[in-house]
């Protein structure tokens, strides 16, 4: 009889893989895609697939000249360039995608070790890298398809910018996103976002609490700072970074209540940029400012521990 | 009253002492490795920092500027620190044994924290009365401690990371303060 | 002149103000500490700068003195500093004889078999876990590489056949590869010892001899060949008194599965063995050495 | 004459203050942001740098060693002040440029380091030589920071446009961030380099051992 | 009426099926027994016997002086071959008694049914549960009359008996249940009689609707006994997770369940204590389940303790194709074999061969911190971080996030989706932390 096979228990694992997890993601992607494709044209797929294989090449070149195992197969790189891209406005230029990319991969993920040592969203740092980097060409410009030409200002931005409301997109436009088109690439349909999300949720790859509370809060908040709810919750980028950004798992607290906090400082965040901040959209920077706060919330929200009394949790739990 | 707020998210976040002034770097690349350590230091800062900012503005004010000697601020100002800072650890040493350990061993430090002569030199630079210059400290001294203690919370999940060789230690921490600077970016203009 | 003398005065004055103030200040708020303390802080530069990642010079003479860093630990101080530092901490070169770590398993993967295949973490202590290491021999060294990342100096590798090597010249017996060896083959010898007994196997010797061929199989050939009494057999395993050996060699030639090794390696002679001059050697050296291994 | 150039060096190179000791952080990191401004705060703090470790050299035997630190710190607060004063006469912009980190080369880490690690035991020729080394290993460092972000970050060198009116700066790298990044990556790059040479080196050793032994073979 | 059950906690495929639907076989006989001395937690017996020596069914053949430990008994009338240590199923060599079986199954003369349990004082009845060796048959092998010795200075008010067989493909417990519901209760009975307790429960995942609905037929008037069916869930079986499921306390952490004032048996123990005093017979057989898509004919079989594994193999027409890994136990907990050359001891609860299809196990990646570890931990730790924290070796920071608390049940090392081996590290972690608390360095 030939050698058995030794290891320390147990024998069997489940059939989800990291893999899986981000192939469910790429799919809960594909609604927002599908509009943006059709609303914008053929460029969203050339910047998507610019993005897709920057994100990759770069995790391919840098494991290779740091030796280290390939793990391109994971997924996550795409998941990333595909977030990239859909933080990108549609004229954005393809070598935009490629340092944003760069950035994300290089930089915010395998500097740190790679998959799950990297303690902020890559996708959103990298956004934040462009916006600050080339403000004009990341901010600048919306396209309008009916009319062909660029706008100066997405919809946040003309309300920051004090523009008489009837110019401003109906709820429905900004929920559908067919008509009216204004933001990046994937903002522009809340309603393909919100079935990716649910996707998502049903099949157990996040959990609802961090959508809810965060899309929860900066609703409650709109309203005391009296402002149209709905227009807050549809217009920019909230749904993107509620369903796909504030839920990336390594960046964000993994305790039930620590992912509540989280939510509730995303959606503060978010609410307080908007309003009195110098950016017209305040989603990416109040995620990732949360990104940075992810571990106090986690290293003091751990879950309490079967059999131990909660002072006991308080003396060990330091 | 609107002035004292807008000092404070100012100090605390727009203008927030690490991530965008570059004052009390040293201190919190060095005290930031635990998240308890970087709290110590942070509520020393805040302490002298708020004392230093008074102490300093009444030497400016009482001393230099009518004597016309306003050329000797930088003397004047890190002698008048450097006492402080030693003179208060003797008494928290002496009188509470359980402070020192909490504050204490952080205060010799304070001495060439930058932010604290900065931030006595800025009072002065921006002409803030009394009042102004007693927030202005605590509210550089508090948006250091919240960059401080948020760094070493990094810190410490960096230490379970399997970082490239070459980066670890010291260029990590800057990479990982360099990211956390750009989140903060997301307060600029906002006031 | 009043221009020069004012200035002058007034910093001064208020430098004597402060120098007074803080000299009766020191005087009241008096403490006592350990007063090697105040002396290692002496010696420091005194700049506080916290480059060393403690509280200023303070913090780090605490923590010299507590044990928690290294003399070394100031990136600004000068050599002599930290001689001095070293000199108040009184770890200067110790007059104890110099030891290093000895792996006593020679049963590497052309001698000892797998009895099953290993599936998991490579790490030794994982591999116990897993039903004790998949090694035939259960004493055995797993060549996981455990002591080797334990090791600070660099002194530890796994060979090309999965066993440990110790390179004697790094070695600084710090004891971590010790604490980190899940089968507890790692021990320290003196430095100029070369004669060990390279087994750990404490199973009899039928047992031994049917997993490995250069196992120590308690056949008492070495307790009996040794003049000196330096040879013990315990829990059927052969161990060398070092205390008691002269290195002369007759164990060794006379071990059947050449369990015990003479390492052919040179001693300089501030750390040949005392009990090496004391006593005749029986058996020609030169002629073992010829057996011994190629490698240091 | 070679133990100066040695202690000339040592700063430059195997004491880099910035990329090897790690000190004077707060201003490395704000003024980087044109190489000119490295240069000048560069040079600002080389001059206090002489100025102090060859003043307390001087009076190293003057001063009780119980009050050496306050002592220093007098010393160098009056040389940055006297700088200070110089530059806001002479060079008014690039004073303006780096504002209050003038009076804040006072504590910076470097100066007093140097002062009580090497002045306070070491002629005044020494300590010259060591502020020099000490001093131009920082302007460099600062230099060679200021440039990398200028290029990048503004396609400029020294206020000379390199690359055209089509290039579109990386604004990033004259923002805050730009500095810690550069900067970590900086000393990432160099721990590379060196830990690859010493690799090198390493082999070469085990390379002309392996040659003896076989040599001794033959 | 709802299942219970206790937070955490996963679902992996149970696989029971083929199993419980064969029946019982009684294995034939082996011709030669490997008694180990080591069947239990604490100190090794010594051989009381020789070789050569004659030995009768049921003799005792080895015993300490421990409390902490049980006598060996001869599981076959015959002739001792050799005293000598023999290969173990816990991979060391182990003193063992190798008896070769005359076939006669000559009872030893001293055995004699005890009768009436309260006869006895409830001491009495301790040691005689010692004398049988029994120990928990569930796979722990502790001994029982240590479970049942209560410290004065502990208050238990019930015993729970432990039927949840959540460990997947395993189905004795579950054929116990069916087969001999009364001795099931019999023993809850004695063991809540030794203890001095009134209250007893049975937890059964409801998995096993007919297990249940058999003991609830056993049950008299009398009995202050309740069956309590469980949610099927892994792992419903593991001692703290009982207790929180059907009594809904929480032992403390570092305490032993008397510390919740529960003692918990496993059914076949309580089945074994009631066979010792029915029929005077120390344990020398039990139910185990030889499967895994390795084998042709799965079944559950009932077999003397120190037969060879291959003899059971055998049983099963042998295998299907050439098996990658065998177990013993279930597969989550169980422990992996070096071959089949070892002796079925008393935990012997299940025999596992699995293909190298059903036993692959993929390359550890990247931990993501999805979290699911964290979330189905029945004891609410965070295995990513210890786990994390023990390959860097920070044993310090193990430690505070409760290392030591880790039951090992190994769920988290199932779900991970990054396939991590998280239990065997803080398996490693938790030895490590035990090193340096002996030290005292923690």
């Amino acid at each position: 009889m030939k050698n058995l096979f030794v290891s320390s228990s147990p024998h069997i694992r489940s059939i989800e893989t990291t893999s899986s997890i981000m192939q469910n993601v790429v799919i809960a992607l594909l609604p927002a895609l599908a509009v943006a494709a059709y609303v914008f044209g053929l460029r969203v797929l050339m910047l998507v697939a610019v993005c897709i294989a920057s994100s990759v090449a770069t995790e391919w070149i840098i494991q290779k000249l740091l030796k280290q195992p390939i793990t391109i197969d994971d997924w996550s790189a795409v998941v990333t360039g595909i977030l990239l891209a859909f933080n990108l406005p549609i004229n954005a230029p393809w070598w935009l995608g490629v340092l944003g990319s760069v950035f994300a991969i290089a930089l915010v993920k395998q500097c740190f070790g790679g998959l799950g040592h990297n303690f902020m969203n890559p996708a959103l740092a990298a956004r934040a890298f462009l916006v600050a980097s080339w403000p004009v060409r990341m901010t600048g410009s919306a396209y309008i398809p009916l009319t062909d030409t660029f706008t100066s200002a997405t919809p946040l931005g003309m309300v920051e910018a004090g523009m008489d409301p009837s110019l401003l997109p109906s709820h429905l436009d900004l929920f559908l996103g067919l008509n009216g088109v204004y933001g990046s690439i994937g903002e522009i349909s809340a309603l393909a976002l919100i079935l990716g999300g649910v996707y998502l949720i049903v099949r157990g790859v996040i959990s609802y609490r961090i959508p809810v509370t965060y899309i929860g809060t900066v609703a409650v908040l709109s309203l005391i700072f009296k402002q149209d709810v709905l227009f807050q919750l549809l217009s920019g980028g909230l749904m993107l970074g509620a369903f796909f950004m504030a839920t990336d798992y390594v960046s964000s607290p993994s305790s039930p209540k620590g992912q509540i906090i989280f939510a509730v400082g995303c959606g503060l965040l978010t609410v307080i940029i908007r309003l009195f901040g110098g950016y017209p959209e305040g989603v990416s920077y109040s995620i990732l400012l949360m990104n940075v706060a992810a571990p106090l919330i986690e290293k003091y929200t751990r879950p309490k521990i079967y059999g131990l009394r909660p002072k006991e949790v308080k003396e060990g739990g330091q | 009253m609107k002035n004292i707020l807008i000092i404070l998210v100012s100090g605390v976040f727009v203008q927030n002492f690490i991530t965008s002034r570059f004052l009390g770097i040293c201190p919190f690349l060095g005290v930031s490795k635990k998240i308890e350590t970087a709290m110590g230091m942070g509520v020393a800062v805040t302490f002298v920092m708020a004392l230093a900012s008074a102490i300093t503005y009444v030497i400016q004010y009482a001393v230099l500027n009518p004597m016309g000697l306003a050329y000797l601020q930088t003397i004047a100002f890190i002698l008048v620190i450097a006492t402080l800072v030693q003179f208060v650890e003797m008494v928290i040493h002496k009188s509470s044994p359980g402070l020192y350990e909490a504050l204490g061993v952080y205060l010799p430090l304070i001495t060439t924290n930058c932010a604290v002569l900065g931030v006595a030199v800025l009072n002065i630079q921006e002409g803030y009365n009394f009042i102004e210059t007693l927030f202005n400290g605590v509210a550089g001294a508090l948006g250091f401690t919240l960059a401080i203690v948020m760094f070493a919370g990094i810190r410490e999940q960096l230490e379970i990371s399997d970082i490239p060789e070459s980066l670890q230690g010291f260029p990590i921490a800057l990479v990982s303060a360099g990211l956390m600077s750009v989140a903060f970016l997301g307060f600029s203009g906002m006031l | 002149m009043m221009d020069i003398l004012l200035p002058i005065l007034i910093l001064g004055g208020i430098g004597l103000l402060f120098g007074i103030g803080l000299a009766i200040a020191s005087k009241i708020f008096e403490i006592e500490q350990d007063e090697r303390i105040p002396q290692v802080r002496a010696a420091l530069p005194g700049a506080n700068c916290g480059g060393c990642g403690y509280p200023g010079c303070d913090g780090l003479a605490s923590a010299i003195v507590a044990g928690s860093a290294l003399v070394t630990a100031c990136p600004v101080a000068s050599s002599d500093m930290v001689e001095a530092i070293s000199g108040i901490m009184g770890v200067t070169a110790s007059e104890t004889e110099k030891m290093i770590a000895n792996i006593h398993c020679k049963g590497d993967c052309t001698i000892v078999e797998d009895r099953a295949t290993y599936y998991g973490i490579h790490d030794c202590k994982e591999a116990v876990i897993a039903n004790g290491g998949t090694k035939a021999c259960r004493y055995g060294c797993l060549g996981m590489g455990t002591c080797v990342r334990a090791c600070q100096f660099d002194a530890l590798t796994i060979n090309v056949n999965g066993l440990a090597e110790v390179d004697v010249d790094k070695c600084t017996a710090c004891g971590q590869c010790i604490d980190a060896c899940p089968k507890g083959i790692i021990s320290l010898a003196p430095y100029g010892q070369v004669i060990h007994v390279d087994c750990s196997s404490n199973a009899k010797g039928k047992q031994v001899r049917s997993v490995c061929s250069v196992g120590c199989i308690a056949c008492r050939a070495c307790v009996r060949a040794c003049e000196y009494d330096a040879i013990e057999m315990v829990d059927n395993l052969a161990v060398i008194d070092y205390d008691k050996c002269v290195q002369c060699g007759a164990c060794v030639e006379k071990c059947p599965t050449k369990a015990i090794t003479f390492e052919g390696r040179e001693i300089p002679e501030e750390h040949k063995r005392k009990t090496d001059l004391e006593k005749p050697i029986a058996v020609d050296l030169s002629e073992l050495e010829e057996k011994a291994p190629v490698s240091k | 004459m070679k133990k100066y150039f040695g202690y000339l060096t040592n700063g430059i190179i195997k004491e880099n203050p910035i990329f090897r000791l790690l000190l004077g952080m707060c201003p490395t990191l704000a003024v980087s942001t044109l190489a000119i401004n490295g240069l000048g705060m560069g040079l600002a703090t080389t001059a206090v740098l002489i100025g102090s470790n060859v003043c307390i050299s001087a009076l190293r035997k003057i001063i009780p060693d119980d009050i050496r630190i306050p002592a220093f710190v007098v010393v160098i607060a009056s040389f940055v002040t006297i700088v200070g004063m110089l530059m806001k006469a002479y060079v008014p912009a690039l004073d303006a440029a780096l504002g209050i980190f003038i009076p804040l080369i006072v504590v910076n880490c470097i100066i007093l380091g140097r002062a009580e690690a090497f002045a306070f035991g070491h002629t005044v020729f020494e300590s010259l030589a060591d502020a020099i080394g000490m001093g131009l290993g920082f302007t460099m460092s600062l230099t060679v920071l200021g440039a990398v972000r200028e290029i990048i970050g503004a396609g400029t060198i020294f206020g000379f446009s390199l690359f055209g009116a089509a290039y579109e700066p990386m604004i990033l790298m004259i923002l805050p961030p730009g500095a810690f990044l550069t900067l970590g990556l900086g000393i990432g790059l160099i721990n590379k380099i060196s830990n690859l040479s010493r690799k090198k080196k390493a082999e070469k050793e085990k390379d002309i051992e392996l040659s003896q032994i076989v040599e001794e073979a033959a | 009426m709802k299942s219970k059950t206790f937070r955490g906690g996963i679902h992996p495929p149970y696989r029971k099926k083929r199993t419980a639907e064969a029946s019982v076989k009684v294995a034939t006989e082996p011709e030669i027994v490997t008694i180990p001395m080591t069947q239990h937690i604490g100190t090794p017996s010594k051989p009381l016997v020789k070789r050569k020596d004659y030995v009768y069914l049921g003799q005792k053949i080895g015993d300490s002086d421990g409390f902490v430990s049980v006598p060996a008994h001869a599981s076959v009338s015959g002739t001792v071959v050799a005293v000598e240590p023999r290969h173990h199923p816990g991979g060391d060599d182990i003193m063992s008694v190798v008896i070769e079986s005359d076939g006669l199954n000559q009872v030893d003369p001293s055995i004699k049914p005890y009768g009436n349990y309260q006869n006895f004082e409830p001491k009495e009845v301790i040691s005689i549960i010692q004398d049988a060796g029994i120990v928990g048959l569930g796979g722990a092998m502790f001994p029982t009359h240590v479970k049942l010795s209560i410290p004065p200075d502990k208050k238990v008010d019930c015993i729970v008996l432990n039927g949840a067989e959540c460990e997947p493909y395993i189905t004795a417990d579950h054929h116990l249940m069916m087969a001999r519901p009364k001795r099931v209760l019999q023993g809850l009975r004695i063991a809540m009689y030794a203890t001095g307790v009134t209250k007893g429960y049975v937890g059964v995942e409801d998995n096993k609707p007919a297990a249940i609905e058999k003991l609830r037929e056993a049950l008299t008037p009398e009995d202050n006994i309740e069956i309590v069916p469980l949610e099927t869930k892994y792992p419903q079986g593991g001692e703290k997770q009982l207790i929180n499921a059907v009594t809904g306390r929480e032992v403390p952490s570092g305490g032993l369940p008397a510390d919740a004032g529960v003692v918990v048996l496993n059914v076949a123990t309580a089945s074994q204590i009631a066979v010792t005093f029915e029929t005077g017979m120390p344990l020398h057989s039990r139910l185990l389940t030889c499967t895994g898509d390795a084998v042709k004919e799965a079944r559950t079989f009932e077999v003397r303790i120190g037969t060879p594994l291959q003899n059971i193999i055998d049983l099963c027409d042998g295998f299907v194709t050439e098996p990658h890994k065998i177990i013993m136990g279930g597969p989550m907990m169980g422990l992996a074999l070096f071959g089949t050359d070892v002796p079925v001891i008393k935990g012997t609860s299940g025999i596992l061969c699995l293909t190298e299809k059903s036993a692959f196990v993929p390359e550890p990646q990247n931990c993501i911190r999805c979290g699911k570890c964290a979330d189905i931990c029945p004891i609410h730790l965070q295995p990513l971080y210890i786990s994390a924290y023990a390959q860097k070796g920070l044993w310090a920071h193990c430690e505070e996030l409760h290392a030591l608390d880790c039951i090992e049940c190994g769920s988290c090392s199932y779900i991970c989706p990054a396939k991590r081996t998280l239990v065997s590290s803080i398996r490693v972690a938790k030895r490590e932390i035990n090193d340096l608390r002996r030290k005292g360095k923690i």
